[in-house]
Order: C-alpha cells, then structure tokens, then sequence
C-alpha cells in the first residue's frame, strides 16, 4: 500500500504548479485551467486523508468540491465569453479597470 | 508494484500540469489537462475510491473539459507572449511557489496520520451513497440549487442583449 | 397611571413618530413636520408625567423597567430602563428641546422627511442614553445616537459640513470604542448576574467586585476619555466649533443642549462611582484641564468673528465648568454641575437658535455683517439679551444658580481652582457683551440689515418657553434642585468612602 | 405694614413689567404715571414701615421675612428673604424717595425720547434690584440686587444704543463691575466656608463667636472683607476699578443722577456697613478701605479739575465723594459713611439733575466752556445748582458741612484714623470747592459763550428745537424734584448734627442697633468737643479758600488757569488725560490679552497644535493610505500573488511558531 505521505507531496507539488501557473499565464482560459490542477490537488489530498483516517467523508467533500467545480467552470467560461466579447481580449493584463 | 503504478500516475499528473503551465497555446494545455485527470483519477481508484474515479473522468475529464475546449475553440486565443504588463512578478513567482510548496509540504506532514484502514472492505460505494444522502442531504440538495444558480447565470451573462451590437 | 412602562413609552413614541413619517407622502411637507411636532410633543407630555410621578426621597431608580432581551452563553444583556435624580431633568431637557427643534428646521428644505426621521431617531438615542442601565443597552443607544447626528451634520450642514461630520464622527467614535473596550474588560470582572450599572456598583461598592488598581486606572481613563471628548473637555474640543458652525440650527441646538451633556452624565454616572479611588487620584490633572477649558475657551470665544462659533467655544468654557464641578466631589458643586447641565442646554440651546433665526435671514454669521439691528428687530433684541444674561449667569436667572453652586462647592474642595474658574464670570461678560454690541448696539450697518423681518410668532413660540424656563429656573431654583438630592448624595458618599476606606470598613463591620 | 414691608418690593417690579411688556402701545402720560406710581407706593411702603419700626424699642427694630427657599444644597440654603433694620430703612428710604423724585424728574427731561416706556421700565427694575440689594437678608439675595442695578445700569447707559460710545461705555460699566463681583464671590464663597451660612445673622453670629476681638495679622478675615471690598471698588468705583463711572455719563443725566450718582454707587458702602461686623474685626482691611477711600477721593479731585463736560466733573466728583465714604467706613465710622451717603444722595442728584435741565436747556451741549453766563436764563436752576455746590463744598449750615465733617473728624480721632487720613480729606475738601465752583462759575456766571448742541436726530426730541433760541427753564416736572432736593440738600444734615451742637446725633442713635454686632472701640473720650469744632473750621476754611481761587481764576482774571497750564503743561495735560489710567488699562491688559487669545491660542493652538495634531494624523493615515492602494493595482496575477504569499506566510507562522 502506498503510505499517505507520497500523496500528500503529490498534492503539494501539483497545487504549487498549478498556482505558479495562476501567477505565470496571462490568458484568463489557461488560467483557469490552472485554478482547476489546484483544487484537484486539493481533492487528492482529500481522499488520501479519507483513507488515512479510515472515514467517507473526505470523499463526500471531494464530490461537493466537483460539483463547485462544475458550477465555476460554468459561470467562469461564461464571464470569459462576456469578456472576450466586451474587451476583445482574454489577457489578464489588459483587463485592470478596478483599480485606485 | 502499487508503488510502481503510483509513480507512473503521479509522474504522468505532473508532467501533463507543467505542460498545461508552460504552453503556450491553450488548446493544447486543454488537451493535456485532460490527461492530467485521467491520472488524479487513476490514483483515486488506487486509493479505494472507485466511484470517485469514475465521476472524476465522467465529470471532470469530461464534462468540465469539453466545455473548457468549447471555448477555447470558440475564442480561439492567440499564442501567448509569457511576458506581460508586470515582468517583475515572473521574477517572484518561481521562489515564492516553491517556498509556498515547501511551507505546505511541511504543514501536511506534520499533521497527525494515523494508521490506515481499508473503506473497500466494508463496499466503497455504499458508504459514499450512504453519507451523501443521509448525513450530507442537505447539502447535497443545496448543491443542486447551486448548479441550477450557475446554469442560469451562465445563461443570462452569456445571452445577447437586443440592445447590443456587435 | 403608566408608572411600569413610562419609560418605554417616551422611548417608543418617537420611533413610533418616525414609523409613520416613512408611510406618508415626502410632497406634503407640513404634514411631515406636524406628525413629526406631534411626536415630540407627546412625548414631552408624557416625561411632565415622570417629574410629577418622581419621588424625591430616594436615590433608588425610579420607573424601573427590566426585561430579558437576550442571552449568550451565560452572559445575559437585559432591556432595563430606570431614572434616578441626576437623569429626570436630563430626560425632560431632552424631551423638551426636541420639540422646540422641530419647530425652529422650517428652512429645512432638501429630503425634510429623511431630516425629520433622522430628528426622531436622534431623540431615541438620546433618551436612552439618559434612562438605560443595563451598560450593553445603554452602549447600544450611545452608538445609535451617532449616526442621525452625523447624518444632520454631514447632509444638513453648512459649506464645509463633510469635513465636520467625519471629524465629529472620528472624535466620537474613538471615545466610544475606548468605552467598548472597558465596558468588555468591565465584564470580565462582574460577578453579578447580570450587566446592570446600578448593581454593578453596588457590588463594587461592597467588594463584591473588585478591579485590580491597574486595571481600574486604565478603565476609569478609557471611560473618561469616551466622555471627555464628549464633554468636550479641553484638548479634545476641536470637533466641537467645527460640528456647531456646520451642523443645521436644530442640529446646534441639540449637540449644544443635550449631546453634550452625554459626556458629564457619563462622569456623574460611570466615572464616579465606579472608580472613585482612581477619580481621586486624577482628579487634580482634570481640575486642571477643566480650568484650562474655562480660560481657554472663553479667550478664544473672545475673537471669534463668527457668532456661532463664538457660541461653540462659550460652551467648551462652560462644560469645563460642569467637568470642574463634578471633580469637586461634594454636594453644592455636583448639584451645581448638574444643574448647569440643564442651563447650558437651555443657554446655549436658545443662543444656537437665536443665530439660526438671523443666519435664515441673511446667511451669514459674521459678527462684523451686523450692527444696530436692535433698531430693527427688537423683539429679536431683546430675547438675545435674556438668553445672553442667562449664559454668563445673571442672578435671578438659572445660570446664576448653577455657576454659584458649583463655584461654591469648588471653592470648598479647592480654593485656588475656585479664583480661576471664577475668572471665567469676567472673560463671559466680555466675550458675550461685546458681541452683543457689536450685533446689535450701534448705528446700522449695511442696507441688508435695514430690511430684516423681526420675529414671527412661530418663531417667538420657539424661545418663549426657554426664556420662561430661564426665569423660572433662576428664582424657583430648589424645585429643580431637591430631586436631585438623594441621587448625587449618593454619589457623594461613594466617593467619601473611597476617601477613607479603612475607616469605612471598620465602621461597617462595627454595625 | 412693618410685617409686610416687602410688597414694596412688588410696585417696582410690576410698573417694569407692564411697561416692558405692553409700554410700546400706552400713551406717555400713562407711562410715566405707572412708572412714577410704584416707586411712590414704594416709597409710601417703606415710609409707613420705617415710622413702625422707630416706634419699636431699640433692641427690637429688626424684622425678616422669608418667602421661599431659593437655592438648597445639603447645608447651603438661600432663601428668598428680606430683611428691614435701622440700616437698610434709611437705605430704601433714600433709594424709593430720591428714586422717586428722580422718575418724576425723567418724565419732563425725557419727553418725546425714543422708547420712553423701555426707559421707564428699566428704571423700575432698577428700584427694583436696588431694593433687593439693600432689603435682601443674605449675601446672595444682596448680590442678585448687586448685578440686578449692574444690569439696569448696563440697560441705561446703553438708552442710547445707536450711539457707538453708549454700547462702549454699558459693556465697560458691566464688565469692569464683574471683576469687582468676581472678588465679592470669592468672598461669599469664604463666608461660606468659614461660617458656613451666608445669611448675615447667622454668619455674624458665627463671627462673633469665633472672633472675640479684632483679628491680629491679615487672616482670613481680612482676606473675606478684602475681598468683599475689591466687589466694593467695581460697584462703587473707587481705584482701580472707577473707570467705568465716567463713562458712564454717555446714559440719560436722571440715570446718571439716580444710578450714577445717589443710589448704585453707594451699594459698596451699604455693603460694607452692612458686614460691619466683619470689617471691624479686620484692621488691616480697614487700613485698605481707608487708605484707597482717600486716595480716590484725592485722584478723582485732580481729575475733576481739567474735565470740560459738565457731566464728568460731576462723576469725578461723585468717585471722589465716594472716596469720603469709603474713608468712613475705613476707619470704623460707618454711620458717618451712611450720613454722607445719604447727604450725598441729595445734593449728588440735585447737581446732575440741574446740570440736566443745562444740558436740556443747550440742546444737549455738555461743555462747560461753550456756556457762560447761564443766570440769567436760567435762575431757578442757578439757585438750585448754588444750593448744592455749596452743600458739596461744605459750607457750613449746609448737609455736606456736617456728614463730610463728620468723617473728618472720625479720620481724626478713630483708633483706626490717622491724621495723615485727616489731612488727605481736608485737601480733597478744598480740591472739591475749587472744580465744583469752577463748574458753577464757567456755567452759569462770566461772559456769554454759549453755543447750542447739536442735538443727533437719532436722539429723537429736535422736531421743536431751535438751535438760535435763548435756553429757556425746563417745565414743572423737571423744577419740582429739583426745589425739593434742594431743600433736602439744605436740610438733611440736621438729623446728623455733630456733637458739639447737639446731644445726640439722631442718625446714629438710629443705626446703632444694625451695627449691633460690631465690635467697637469707643475711644473718643480723650478728645474734646473743642478739637472737633476747631478741626472743622480748618476744614472750612481751605474749602472756602478753594472757593476764593475758582472765583479768582473763572471769574476775577478769566487768563489765570491758561497761564498756570501754560506754566505746568506736563502735569495739566496728566490731568486732561485723566491719569491715562484708561489707557493703561488698555495697553497693559485688553490688548495684550486680545492679541494673545487671538494670535497665540485660537490660530496657533487651537488651529495649529490641537487641530494641527487631529489633521496631522489623519494626514499621516491617508498618506500611508495612498500608498497602501496602489497594491490594488487592477491586475489579477498581482494580487494572486499576495494570496499566495498571506497564506504561505499564514502555513509557515502556524507550522514553525504555532506549533
């Protein structure tokens, strides 16, 4: 059996990958891609420690944080879609209208 | 031999993220994010949680991905210049992810883990569906009205005003 | 009749007016002021009831109302309203000036029912103020006053009232904060059941409670800080011209007759009896910011060129009067503090009025746009001259009584501080006198004030009562004094009994 | 009547409410009569009251009455109450009859003046407050008459309210009077404290029991009278504080001659003989009375000589008549002081009020030396203006003669007198001869300078003026008060004749219970009637010799004071400058105090520090503020990128600190 830790550490490096890509990429799409690694590391995480901890409810947590997941990814494209539409852009960097 | 299997996931997960970080068209970081999934999934299975596994590729892999590669195809991004408006933040961003990396390494394995136990035994399966529409139902059914909500946000932020023209 | 929910009643019969001011048309402006008059006025009639009603015998709180609202882990906050002497005539100032407010905003214009609503909210806070004793009750409304009276400053107000009201609002809301601070840490310490000031002091009294010094200085200073810039006491007065020159007429009338007073009933009320040892102890670095106030801020009311700010910093010199009098710690001095609460209120009040009504008419307060406007306007003249005497304490009007007292009792704690603040008898005469000639004695000047209507009936229905009042309270003086009696005896013993706690305890244990 | 003595109190104060409140719509004839109504039941009052209490035994004229309690606080109680003894008779007689006379003499002198009823009913209220000061039974009912007639007195001098100098000189009067009663608080507030009641028979009664004998050293008694008497100086101007009473003068000439001149003033010397239980226990305050009585009265004389205003050198004259009484009381002699004060009521008020029906007869011209030879227009007012000159000057027969005598003699002979005191009043008598004939003869006697006023429109009485006619005698109401002053001018010494021309002085027979707690020394047994009459020859004399110079320098050689100020220029023009004491009092503490309250407190530290260092911390806030925003730049990698560091920061504190 694969001890708990291994998957931690995969979970760390893949959260930290994906929030570099946060930081990193200028297109809103990719972007979003990225936040979506991030909660999947997070959902590994959760199930290792379901495992670890003998219990179902890590898991049932996991499903809630798909079902977000699902529920983002549909309004998120479509403010991006609005986006594109209004700006003509997807670049992040060109979008700072709230600012001081 | 799980070991060997665990690696061969995890590597594959880890590649294709780094793909979808670093490349510069986001069709092709799609593509690979879906793989990306399909690993996270398999460890899923290898960790008992068959019928996590499943949604992961049904609802993830699929559903979520396939509406990311719908726009994407429909906005048809360019091919991304890395460099942007704030260069500088490139410069903090490498040590800073690998100190946050690091600090979050150390808080998970400081954390207690106690011995571990199989959920297979007792079916999986059950115990999920057993927790989810008796312990989590209410949640479980607000999570419906959330997706409704989002349905219909999508919809109406999406929708083409009669007032404009584009 | 309705001695078990009187209370409630004057309390609720505003926010009740101000209910109804929300469903009736915004066009129909003399409906809005007369239910808004209507509400005012009831009220008033009905806290005439607690005066007739009150018995002066007792220190005890009267008209006690005490009701669970609500509980949180142990901690239970309770809805309970009483008054005892010191806070009568201080519900009756209010009740009475709020009415005579109403009827002196008619140059209110812009959003009248939002003013009006903001008006009724404004006399709730107050009220409850004056007449709660449970502290999370009493903390409650003396946040809820705030923000009405921010509102009439800063939506009102003059040219620069946006600048007025955040500093009002800054100044007042760091002095309430250091109270919830103490208030909290006060809480940790109380063993009663419940949150009650009565009870609380009681229990502090008797040594059921007992506060570490250190920490009692720091309370005792967090509560006089809250109330001194209330007051305001001399280094924390600059929000008080700015508030008063910007705020409407009305809004003068009521920082100037009853928010103010909010500081000294805090110190009366909170400051004293609770930590006596520690107002012992600060009591000569007070009396020495009180003095200051009275010298500095008649001086500086001297060579104001705007009448209302000369009237803003009379009033910094008189609160510092009523400061210095409550720090004297006998009976003539609080008694003439308290009393001199109801003067200011009624001096200062009226005077704010008196400039509101020539302010309506020419739209400036610059002392040096008038001159020989006695010619003009005499009956105007003459009010002026009335509420003028009663502010620098003419005999046989009520500031006489109330500047008496408290100097005598001063005088009698301290000599020396008595000479000082005495002198404020002098610098008073100079600074109103003179503006007063300048205003009104003399050759007219300038053809706008050739032209200027003397008062109209509504107008004199407004003073009338506060002159009145003046005369009354100047020669019938012991009616308004006796009530308060039992209460700030009470005080006065507290105090004694920090004094001398040794000699205290073994007298008890004797008995 | 003795029981209910203090309706009188009632008449005053119901005549000034009606004619304040509803005088603007009643017709002047009804004015004048309500006004004049009520001081004359007043007077009725305090008459029949004062025939009751003669008819009393000695030890027995004493009556209080208490009508309800005004201020109580734990022991200290005021009550509303009123006192009637021998002292405060004569007072209120003097107070009523020459008010009286005096409202009488205001309804021909102020006809057809501007607010008339407005007039009337401040001159109520002042017999009113006045009545309350010397009838009152405690020092607080005393004192709201003390600022009452200081309030009336503010009101009247301003009468003339659109004149600049009339607004200057009321604020003057009332607040030079208030650093006097700033004093006199502090001394009731020590009255208080150390006898712990403020009705004066207690309060003497708690003296006399803990004082014996006189008080040795300057202790707290000498520190309560010193006090009371510094209140004493502002109301009764006397140096330093009798600035205001020239001034004054700007109010209409009956104010002057009431307020200013018989009645007001002398509330100092009222007082003081009314605590006089307190002063002659404190000889070392006494020695202050004396000594600053004399030294006003000498100040106020010089003064009096280079004054040009008919009306000024009659208000120096009266500070420097006020001087004599403070001198009498100073050295123990109260009743003497009340003599004069009583005499000096009548030919004080007979002066003005005749200098009035000149000043009506000029059209308002005040300057003596634009007059002249007055006689023969106006002989009925030279008679009378005689009468009282030579009452003042203290030619003998007349009621000057005897009550200035009278305090000569106790300067001379009282344990508490000093010759040097003597010598002092002796020269202010001669000085007094001198300004006051030079004022008769520049007035009504040598060559024809006369020149009519111009009388300011805003004074309202020209329409029948004409500034060519010859002055012309006032009408009845103007003559009347002023032949039965000057009868009493003439007469009103007799019922204080010295000792060595009757056996008893009845006015001190009469007094003498009020001063019942004194403690006195009788030491006049050494000196002899001899003596006495002796010293008032010499006093005579200098005053007749002062006479002699004003007829020689005025009238005989008319060039004689031009070369004489010609000769003393520096000290002739001190006096025309009235000592620059005005000035003084203007560099040394109004502006300084004005600049620096201006200047310094209101724009430097109220401005500067104390809003300086609000602003500056918000100041302070906002900059840090401004450069805090710009973290919120508009750029979403930025700020996750803070994300990113707040919770890499929040793991690293709770996995290496926390824990």
């Amino acid at each position: 059996m694969v001890p708990t830790s291994h998957y931690l550490i995969l979970g760390a490096i893949l959260f930290a990958i994906g929030s570099f890509g946060v930081i990193f990429r200028r297109n809103a799409i990719t972007m979003f891609m990225c936040v979506e690694i991030m909660l999947n590391a997070v959902n590994l995480t959760l199930v290792a420690y379901s495992r670890s901890f003998n219990q179902v409810d890590g898991q049932i947590f996991v499903i809630f944080v798909m079902v977000v997941a699902a529920a983002e990814a549909a309004v998120g494209l479509a403010l991006i879609v609005l986006l594109n539409k209004r700006r003509g852009t997807l670049d992040v960097d060109q979008i700072d209208t709230m600012r001081w | 031999m799980e070991l060997v299997v665990f690696y061969l996931f995890a590597a594959l997960a880890v590649v294709t993220a780094l793909v979808v970080v670093f490349v510069q068209r986001a069709v092709y970081g799609a593509l690979s994010l879906i793989v990306c999934f399909a690993a996270i999934a398999g460890l899923f299975v290898q960790m008992e949680a068959k019928f996590l596994g499943a949604i992961q590729i049904i609802v993830y892999a699929g559903a979520i991905m396939v509406l990311f590669l719908f726009v994407i195809m429909l906005l048809d991004p360019q091919k991304e210049i890395f460099v942007g408006r704030k260069p500088a933040l490139l410069i903090y961003a490498s040590p800073l992810v690998i100190f946050f990396g690091y600090v979050l390494l150390r808080a998970l394995l400081d954390a207690p883990q106690p011995a571990q136990g199989s959920l297979a035994e007792r079916g999986a399966i059950r115990e999920v569906a057993h927790a989810l529409f008796q312990d989590y139902l209410l949640p479980f059914e607000l999570t419906g009205i959330l997706i409704l909500v989002a349905v219909l946000g999508a919809m109406v932020l999406t929708k083409r005003r009669p007032a404009e023209t584009e | 009749m309705f001695d078990g929910y009187l209370l409630s009643l004057i309390l609720a019969l505003p926010a009740l007016g101000a209910a109804v001011l929300a469903f009736l048309p915004a066009e129909n402006r003399s409906l809005l002021r007369n239910v808004a008059l209507a509400a005012c006025l009831a009220a008033f009639a009905a806290s005439l009831l607690l005066w007739t009603g009150f018995d002066p015998s007792t220190s005890n709180m009267q008209f006690v109302e005490d009701h669970a609202w609500f509980e949180l882990g142990g901690f239970q906050a309770r809805y309970a309203l009483g008054i005892d002497g010191i806070s009568l005539f201080l519900v009756l100032l209010t009740t009475l000036i709020m009415p005579l407010c109403i009827l002196a905003s008619t140059h209110i214009k812009k959003h009248l029912k939002a003013y009006l609503c903001s008006m009724l909210a404004l006399q709730v806070g107050m009220m409850g103020v004056f007449i709660a004793l449970d502290l999370v009750l009493f903390y409650l409304f003396w946040e809820v006053m705030l923000i009405p009276m921010y509102m009439l400053i800063g939506v009102w107000g003059g040219q620069r009232r946006i600048y007025a009201a955040i500093k009002f609002f800054l100044y007042t809301a760091a002095g309430s904060l250091l109270m919830l601070a103490a208030l909290i840490t006060l809480y940790q310490y109380n063993v009663t059941p419940n949150f009650n000031i009565v009870e609380i002091t009681g229990a502090l009294s008797d040594g059921r409670i007992s506060i570490p010094e250190g920490t009692a200085y720091w309370l005792f200073l967090a509560f006089f800080l809250a109330f001194a810039i209330k007051v305001p006491l001399f280094p924390f007065h600059t929000w008080l011209p700015d508030a008063h020159v910007e705020a409407p007429t009305a809004g003068s009338v009521i920082l100037a007759g009853v928010l103010l007073k909010m500081g000294t009933y805090g110190l009366l009320r909170f400051c004293l009896p609770l930590f006596p040892e520690i107002a012992l102890q600060m009591e000569p670095t007070i009396s020495c910011l009180a003095i200051i106030a009275i010298i500095y801020g008649a001086l500086v009311a001297m060579v104001q060129p705007d009448v209302k700010k000369l009237v803003a910093y009379s009033s910094v010199s008189h609160m510092g009067l009523i400061v210095l009098g409550i720090f004297a710690f006998n009976l003539q001095a609080l008694e003439g503090a308290t009393f001199q609460m109801l003067n200011h209120g009624i001096s200062t009040g009226g005077l704010f009025l008196l400039v509101g009504m020539i302010y309506d008419r020419r739209h400036t307060r610059l002392i040096e746009d008038f001159g020989g406007l006695a010619q003009v306007m005499p009956r105007y003249a003459v009010f002026f001259m009335i509420i003028t005497l009663s502010s620098i304490g003419l005999p046989g009007l009520n500031g006489f009584v109330g500047e008496y007292l408290t100097l005598q009792g001063t005088f009698l704690a301290n000599p020396v501080y008595a000479a000082f603040a005495a002198t404020g008898v002098i610098l008073s005469a100079v600074y109103m006198l003179w503006m007063y000639q300048r205003v009104f004695l003399g050759k007219i000047t300038g053809e706008a004030n050739r032209q200027l209507a003397d008062l109209n009936l509504r107008e004199m229905a407004v003073l009338m009562p506060l002159v009145l009042l003046a005369l009354w309270m100047g020669v019938q003086s012991s009616q308004f004094l006796r009530p308060m009696d039992a209460s700030i005896q009470k005080v006065v013993d507290r105090i004694e009994q920090a004094r001398e706690p040794q000699s205290f305890r073994v007298e008890n244990l004797g008995r | 009547m003795l029981e209910s003595f203090w309706i009188l109190l009632l008449f005053p104060l119901a005549g000034a409410a009606v004619n304040g409140l509803c005088g603007k719509r009643l017709p002047h004839k009804l004015i004048g009569l309500i006004a004049c109504g009520a001081v004359l039941a007043s007077f009725l009052v305090a008459a029949l009251a004062f025939v009751e209490l003669t008819g009393r035994a000695a030890d027995d004229r004493l009556v209080t009455v208490s009508l309800f309690t005004w201020i109580e606080a734990g022991e200290f109680v005021s009550r509303a109450a009123f006192l009637f003894d021998p002292l405060s008779a004569v007072m209120i007689l003097i107070v009523t009859g020459v008010g009286f006379l005096i409202h009488v003499y205001s309804i021909g002198y102020m006809h057809g003046e501007d607010g008339y009823y407005r007039y009337f009913s401040y001159l109520n209220l002042f017999i009113f407050m006045m009545s309350l000061l010397v009838l009152g039974d405690n020092f607080l009912v005393m004192f709201v008459g003390w600022e009452g007639v200081g309030l009336c007195s503010y009101l009247l001098i301003g009468y003339y309210f659109k004149e600049r100098f009339a607004g200057d000189a009321a604020k003057k009067a009332f607040v030079v009077n208030r650093v006097g009663d700033f004093a006199f608080l502090l001394g009731l507030f020590l009255i208080f404290r150390e006898f712990g009641s403020i009705t004066y028979l207690d309060a003497f009664q708690s003296v006399q029991s803990s004082y014996p004998g006189m008080e040795t050293g300057f202790g707290i008694l000498s520190l309560i009278t010193l006090l009371l008497f510094i209140g004493a100086t502002g109301k009764s101007a006397q140096t330093p504080l009798y600035v205001w009473l020239p001034d004054a003068m700007a109010g209409p000439t009956p104010v002057s001659a009431l307020i200013h001149a018989a009645t007001m003033v002398t509330a100092g010397v009222y007082m003081i003989a009314r605590c006089s239980p307190l002063y002659s226990r404190a000889p070392e305050t006494l020695l202050i009375v004396a000594v600053v009585g004399a030294a006003t009265a000498l100040l106020a004389a010089l003064i009096a000589i280079g004054q040009r205003d008919i009306k000024k050198v009659l208000a120096y004259s009266t500070v420097s008549q006020l001087g004599y009484m403070f001198v009498a009381c100073g050295v123990g002699a109260y009743a003497a002081g009340i003599f004069h004060l009583m005499t000096h009521a009548f030919f004080k008020a007979l002066l003005f009020l005749g200098s009035g029906s000149v000043i009506l007869a000029m059209h308002h011209q005040q300057n003596i030396f634009k007059m002249g030879g007055l006689k023969k227009y106006l002989p009925y007012t030279w008679g009378v203006m005689l009468v009282a000159t030579l009452a003042i000057a203290g030619v003998p027969g007349l009621s000057g003669f005897f009550s200035k005598d009278e305090i000569l003699w106790q300067a001379f002979s009282s344990p508490q007198g000093h010759p040097l005191i003597w010598a002092l009043g002796v020269a202010v008598a001669g000085l007094t001869a001198f300004y006051m004939f030079r004022m008769l003869f520049l007035t009504f006697h040598g060559q024809e300078r006369i020149e009519m006023g111009h009388h300011d429109d805003s004074h309202g009485e020209d329409d029948h003026s004409h500034h060519d006619a010859k002055p012309q005698e006032p009408g009845w109401s103007v003559r009347g008060p002023l032949g039965v002053l000057a009868v009493l001018s003439v007469l009103g010494g007799l019922v204080g004749l010295p000792a060595w021309l009757a056996s008893t002085n009845q006015l001190h027979h009469f007094l003498e219970p009020s001063f019942h707690y004194q403690f006195v020394p009788e030491a006049h047994g050494e000196h002899s009637h001899a003596l006495e009459m002796g010293l008032a020859g010499v006093t005579t004399l200098i005053g007749l010799m002062g006479i002699f110079v004003a007829y020689t320098a005025y009238l005989r050689r008319p060039h004689l004071p031009e070369q004489v100020s010609q000769r003393l220029s520096g000290l002739y023009r001190l006096i025309r400058q009235k000592f620059l004491v005005d000035e003084a009092y203007d560099a040394v503490i109004i502006r300084p105090t004005h600049w620096l309250s201006k200047n310094v407190l209101w724009k430097v530290f109220d401005d500067g520090v104390i809003d300086g260092a609000v602003n500056g911390t918000a100041t302070v806030v906002q900059i840090w503020a401004q450069q805090l925003r710009k973290i919120q730049n508009g750029y979403v990698r930025s700020y996750a990128t803070w994300i990113l560091l707040g919770t890499a920061l929040l793991f690293a504190y709770f996995s290496y600190f926390a824990a």
